[in-house]
């Protein structure tokens, strides 16, 4: 990476450990996603005041279910349908240019969570997908054919199709 | 002929593949085999436990087990002795006299051999020792083992009759686990796949998910593994499971997916335990007759670790999963390499002692 | 050359197929181009982004009136967030270029990318002065200029094709369509170019030859490419760009 | 899988018999395993109880014996080894954050203690055990909190009574402090220093009793003077971290409760009294206490105790009531469904320590002894479906209020500190349960 790219990573990070007013004094704030804070600007009982910090809540991360409706769509769409070969070895993160500088594009990542179903984790990073260059590398480097490179095509196409439940959280 | 008139025979313990296949081999020699088998039928593990198909390649158990079997019920150089223990060997080798014990009858059989193959087997471990999956307490959490019956039943159901829209294994229980079996059982993960194929090829509806900590099919094997993925669509979570708790209709398992680094509470209608391999009461008797050293673990110990028919007593040949926890592929070829062993041992004798 | 250059620029009898006969071709295919686009597009189940950009540039006003967006969105902010995001993003090929992870990479995308857009401007420049194509004065540069971007475009075509070319794994696990539009793009520019160049040095059955093969490169790029990579491309663009104007629109709140 | 008829199906020609005793070699197994994966082994908890005999015969430490003046009565704790639990002449170890947060929890106990007739020592001259800073923020250190561990032994020791611990994390950390002290002869001698000054001796006790253990074995005299009628109420329980998890070996199981795969204490009570005792799936879970998170995270440890316990219990058993046995969890599972009712979730139910609970069913005084009025989540159904009035017990906890800032002193709360002396006429020592050799 050049002097300049690592300062654009730099400033990356930065934005992420700041990212998002809500809750901010959690301790270890940043293993806290917004999406789990309730954090009530007016909340009174009985005449006590616990607006704010005094009556906030954080809602658990566990995975509850597995919801398949978004990888069969992807499977469906152009150059998707090899997603279902992924082992997650990880050699498209490996070689992938965009991923050594933005934490949250991980193709490896993002195929497993479509496969999965898991919702809750599709919500939080759907949008990175669109961070893919295309360069195609990662379709050289993945040994078993699942050619991530489209994945990611079919991907962002699928993601923008259900961006109506992947918006509300 | 001559042979057969003078020969003292070779006592072959188990009657398991390896067993059964050493015995065919050296009756093939046209030397006289004993075959001593504790239960009442033949065919060892995959036909107690009643297997369904053999990994990779989905053969039927009766397939492999069936002609073995047969061979050494017929061939005349071959005498079965089901129900039987040996209970006392002495003697040195070349003329080990042995005391054959029928449990049921409780009469004796007093007899000299010229060589001794053990071929004890393994049984499966016991998974109500592991009280993380309440197997034994909780409906509709079974073994591979109890898997492989309703496979073979065609007919894969819960307690309640229904068939299983949701089923997890759970891999190594029992294995790799300091708390109970630290060695790898080497087959539960092809034998697990391999039936989550056939679940898929009976229930094409239902979902079945692998929740392991590392696949290890070896060899060609893996091929089974891509085609559960690739064909099947099987999916594979990479963890571990806490606690598997039954809410009343369904199961809860609760686990981590280590590639999320987050928890998972998903229900599911079945539970399969890909449960591992053991030295069963057999190898242990055996040994204590024969005066054989046990591993660490309770297996076998060859004299060297990777030549496993050498016992390091002459005269006494080991093979199959009495050493190490193995496939029945590998079981076969290690019985025949036993045979070959014994029989070099017996003509080298009769060389030297011509009569 | 005694003769001056114009002259071989009067509709050449060596001209085959008249001017006017390609524009309304050409013209015919975009129309088929964009409707095809929609069409599949719409097929994968999402909205046409590049309408809902413009909508969302042309619409800012009403919205404005709505008072649901705030007062600093007007059509103008808008039209100039667009341009920005379409100079960044795009001609200055900071998504586009910014993370291959080799230099000739972003300079092949470059040159194909500002080959194609000026050559296209070019051309249409050229129809609007004269759909005839008779020479003159302002013509001949324009035509000029259209031989040397023609070329930018085969270059850039040509370093994308021999990148993919030279390495063992990315050759293996090149997509089918990646192959016929980069090559299709190839041929366009490197036929454009030898076409003119042959013309100027009168070599007219060459002219001819390299002529038809463009013309017929230009038909078979407007039919494929709706069906190509470059769809997804352009769907891809238009959204980022819509993205950056919701989101700035947002900045406000 | 385990059929109807208690078999377990094997090949399709065999069939395996889950008998009793098949089930008690399971039962240790699975209990040794379960210790396994705690804190040491069963071997290394064994061997610690070895190494103080003969630390107590060379005479290095004093060891206070169960003696039979306590009656002790013998339980099953998870290592499979009998374990005396005294009943009588015990010293009330109390808990820093019970009667600050939950007053109801002690005088409910004590209350118990004098019902029965039952002699006690509530013993002012008692510090805090020090272990919060340590689980809470790795503050202090081995020697300082065995120092204080053995000073407070040695106090009831003078007192010729036997500890009774009522804090769930004095317990645990006493546990693991003894281990410290047997096995490791540098932290001994230290301890030993620090003690000569403060002029006291190196006092082990044979057994560290929680009091949840005590409600176990008193649970039948309980029962017997049960005065409401409890069956149609059900009850969850939570059991709390530092009882059963620091040296898991050391806590009573019992196989004829919940299967002896969960701690027994406050479910066999439950049990006892016939209350309907109902499972859930978080059983294991935290209450949300967590030190650590009640300090800096409050957020989360609130969120935690709503969202992980008190919300699945509601829906998987919808229990009248839930009980438990520790400080922690009663102050946070009560006090943490504040910010979730005032933001609008449903469900509720009211957390009473077991003592409580007993104490409530043996017809005591709902605000006078058990203090529900300090309990934020709604008590008022619970007490409905006991069958007590609690208007009318509202109104004489009002003019009780009035005697005592008359100067009344309540009688119950606690006895004089006193030199005991020895006392024979003690009963032969029992097992409560049948125990597994």
């Amino acid at each position: 990476m050049t002097g300049k790219e690592q300062e654009k990573g730099k400033k990356k990070d930065k934005e992420i450990q700041t990212e998002g007013e809500k809750g901010k004094f959690i301790i270890e704030r940043r293993y806290v996603d917004d999406s789990r804070i309730i954090e009530p600007e007016k909340l009174e009982l009985g005449g006590v005041d616990m607006s704010g910090r005094w009556g906030t809540l954080v809602l658990p991360r566990t995975l509850e279910d597995f919801d398949t409706e978004i990888y069969e769509d992807v499977k469906d769409l152009p150059r998707g349908g090899n997603i279902g070969k992924c082992w997650q070895c990880g050699n498209c993160t490996a070689v992938c240019p965009v991923a050594h500088e933005h934490p949250e594009f991980n193709p490896r990542y993002l195929i497993h969570i479509v496969k999965m179903g898991y919702t809750s984790e599709i919500k939080r990073h759907h949008k990175a997908v669109y961070l893919c260059s295309g360069c195609g590398l990662c379709s050289a480097a993945c040994p078993k054919g699942v050619d991530p490179q489209g994945v990611m095509i079919a991907m962002s196409i699928a993601f923008k199709a259900h961006e109506g439940e992947l918006k509300e959280l | 002929m001559m042979m057969k008139e003078q020969g003292r025979p070779v006592l072959v313990i188990g009657g398991g593949p390896a067993g059964l296949q050493a015995a065919k081999d050296i009756a093939e020699f046209g030397e006289q085999v004993v075959l001593v088998e504790r239960r009442k039928e033949l065919g060892g593990a995959p036909i107690r436990w009643s297997y369904h198909t053999l990994a990779p390649d989905f053969r039927p158990t009766e397939e492999v087990m069936g002609p073995l079997v047969e061979f050494c019920e017929k061939n005349d150089n071959v005498t079965v002795m089901k129900g039987c223990v040996v209970e006392e060997c002495n003697g040195r080798p070349g003329e080990f006299r042995v005391r054959i014990k029928d449990e049921s009858a409780k009469e004796f059989t007093e007899m000299v051999v010229s060589s001794i193959i053990v071929a004890t087997g393994f049984e499966h471990f016991d998974a109500r020792v592991d009280p993380r999956y309440g197997y034994g307490r909780l409906p509709n959490v079974i073994g591979i083992n109890e898997l492989e019956v309703m496979l073979k039943q065609r007919r894969v159901v819960g307690h309640d009759g229904r068939p299983p829209k949701r089923v997890a294994f759970i891999f190594c229980v029992g294995s790799r686990d300091r708390s109970t079996n630290p060695w790898c059982c080497t087959v539960c993960c092809g034998v697990s796949i391999k039936q989550g194929i056939e679940i898929k090829q009976l229930l094409p509806d239902t979902q079945v998910y692998m929740i392991y900590m590392d696949i290890r099919t070896m060899g060609l094997w893996e091929k089974m593994y891509w085609d559960s993925m690739e064909k099947y669509g099987i999916n594979f979570i990479r963890g571990r499971v806490g606690e598997v708790y039954f809410t009343g209709e369904r199961l809860l398992v609760k686990g981590e997916d280590t590639l999320v680094r987050g928890p998972f509470e998903v229900l599911f209608d079945m539970v399969v335990l890909a449960v591992g391999i053991e030295p069963g009461p057999g190898t242990k008797q055996a040994a204590n007759v024969l005066k054989l050293s046990l591993n660490e673990y309770g297996f076998l110990a060859p004299r060297l670790p990777n030549v496993h028919f050498d016992s390091g007593k002459e005269g006494i040949f080991l093979a199959g999963a009495c050493v190490a926890p193995m496939s029945v592929e590998e079981a076969l070829s290690e019985g025949s390499a036993a045979a070959m062993q014994a029989v070099k041992f017996r003509r080298n004798i009769v060389k030297k002692v011509p009569v | 050359m005694s003769v001056p250059l114009s002259a071989y620029y009067q509709t050449p009898t060596a001209n085959i197929l008249p001017h006017e006969y390609l524009e309304i071709l050409v013209l015919f295919l975009l129309v088929f181009a964009v409707l095809a686009s929609y069409f599949r597009i719409r097929s994968w189940g999402v909205p046409f982004t590049p309408l809902s950009v413009l909508s969302t540039v042309m619409t800012s006003r009403d919205r404005e009136r709505e008072g649901e967006a705030i007062d600093d969105v007007g059509l103008v902010t808008r039209a100039k967030v667009a341009t920005r995001s379409t100079i960044h993003d795009i001609f200055l090929l900071r998504r586009a270029g910014a993370w291959c992870e080799e230099r000739i990479h972003t300079i092949g995308r470059g040159l194909v990318l500002w080959g194609f857009v000026l050559l296209s401007l070019v051309t249409l420049m050229g129809f609007l002065i004269d759909p005839a194509g008779t020479p003159n004065s302002l013509f001949l540069p324009l035509r000029l200029s259209g031989d040397i971007f023609q070329g930018i475009l085969a270059m850039g075509a040509c370093i994308l094709l021999l990148r993919r070319l030279s390495r063992q794994n990315l050759r293996i696990s090149t997509d089918i369509n990646t192959w016929a539009l980069q090559s299709v793009l190839f041929v366009m520019g490197v036929s454009g170019v030898i076409a003119d160049f042959s013309l100027l040095m009168n070599l007219v059955l060459q002219f001819q030859v390299a002529y038809l093969v463009n013309v017929a490169s230009i038909i078979i790029f407007f039919i494929y490419a709706p069906f190509s990579e470059l769809t997804f491309l352009i769907w891809k663009g238009s959204l980022l760009m819509q993205e950056t104007l919701s989101t700035n629109s947002a900045g406000g709140k | 899988m385990l059929e109807k008829d208690g078999t377990v199906q094997l090949g399709n020609d065999e069939k395996l018999e889950l008998t009793k005793d098949d089930a008690k070699l399971l039962e240790i197994l699975s209990s040794q395993r379960r210790a396994k994966l705690a804190f040491g082994t069963t071997e290394d908890y064994l061997k610690m109880l070895e190494r103080m005999k003969e630390l107590e015969k060379k005479g290095e430490i004093i060891v206070h014996h169960v003696t039979e003046e306590y009656d002790p009565v013998g339980v099953r704790t998870l290592s499979g080894r009998v374990k005396r639990i005294p009943t009588r002449e015990t010293w009330q170890h109390k808990s820093c954050g019970q009667c600050g947060h939950i007053p109801g929890y002690i005088s409910a106990f004590y209350w118990i203690m004098s019902e029965l007739g039952i002699p006690y020592v509530d013993d002012t001259n008692q510090t805090s055990c020090t272990a919060w800073n340590y689980y809470g923020s790795g503050t202090s250190n081995p020697v300082a909190l065995s120092a204080v561990f053995l000073r407070n032994m040695h106090v009831a020791y003078e007192k010729n009574a036997y500890p009774l611990i009522h804090c769930g994390t004095s317990y645990g950390d006493y546990k693991e402090c003894r281990y410290l002290v047997i096995m490791n002869r540098d932290i001994r001698e230290r301890v030993r220093a620090i003690l000569k000054k403060v002029g006291r001796e190196l006092v082990v006790p044979e057994e560290l009793v929680h009091y949840s253990e005590w409600l176990h074995v008193m649970r039948h005299e309980v029962a017997a003077r049960r005065k409401h009628d409890v069956s149609n109420v059900k009850v969850a329980v939570h059991a709390a971290c530092h009882t059963y998890k620091l040296m898991a070996e050391d806590y009573t199981y019992d196989e004829n409760i919940l299967g002896g795969r969960k701690p027994a204490p406050t479910s066999s009570v439950a049990l006892a009294l016939g209350a309907q005792l109902l499972d859930y799936s978080n059983w294991y879970d935290c209450c949300g206490f967590g030190f650590r998170h009640i300090l800096t995270e409050r957020e989360i440890s609130r969120s935690f105790a709503y969202f992980r316990k008190i919300r699945p219990i509601v829906r998987e058993t919808h229990a009248d009531v839930l009980i438990t046995h520790d400080t922690g969890c009663v102050t946070t599972l009560d006090k943490s469904q504040v910010v979730p009712l005032a933001q609008g979730y449903k469900e509720t139910i009211p957390v009473i320590s077991d003592s409580q609970f007993a104490a409530l069913a043996m017809g005591a005084h709902p605000f006078i002894v058990c203090q529900l009025q300090w309990h934020i989540a709604d008590w008022k159904p619970l007490l409905a479906k006991m069958g007590i009035d609690w208007k009318a017990a509202y109104e004489e906890y009002r003019s009780y209020l009035d005697k005592v800032k008359g100067g009344m002193k309540p009688a119950f709360i606690r006895s004089p500190p006193r030199r005991l002396e020895p006392r024979g006429g003690a009963k032969a020592f029992r097992v409560d349960e049948p125990v597994m050799t």
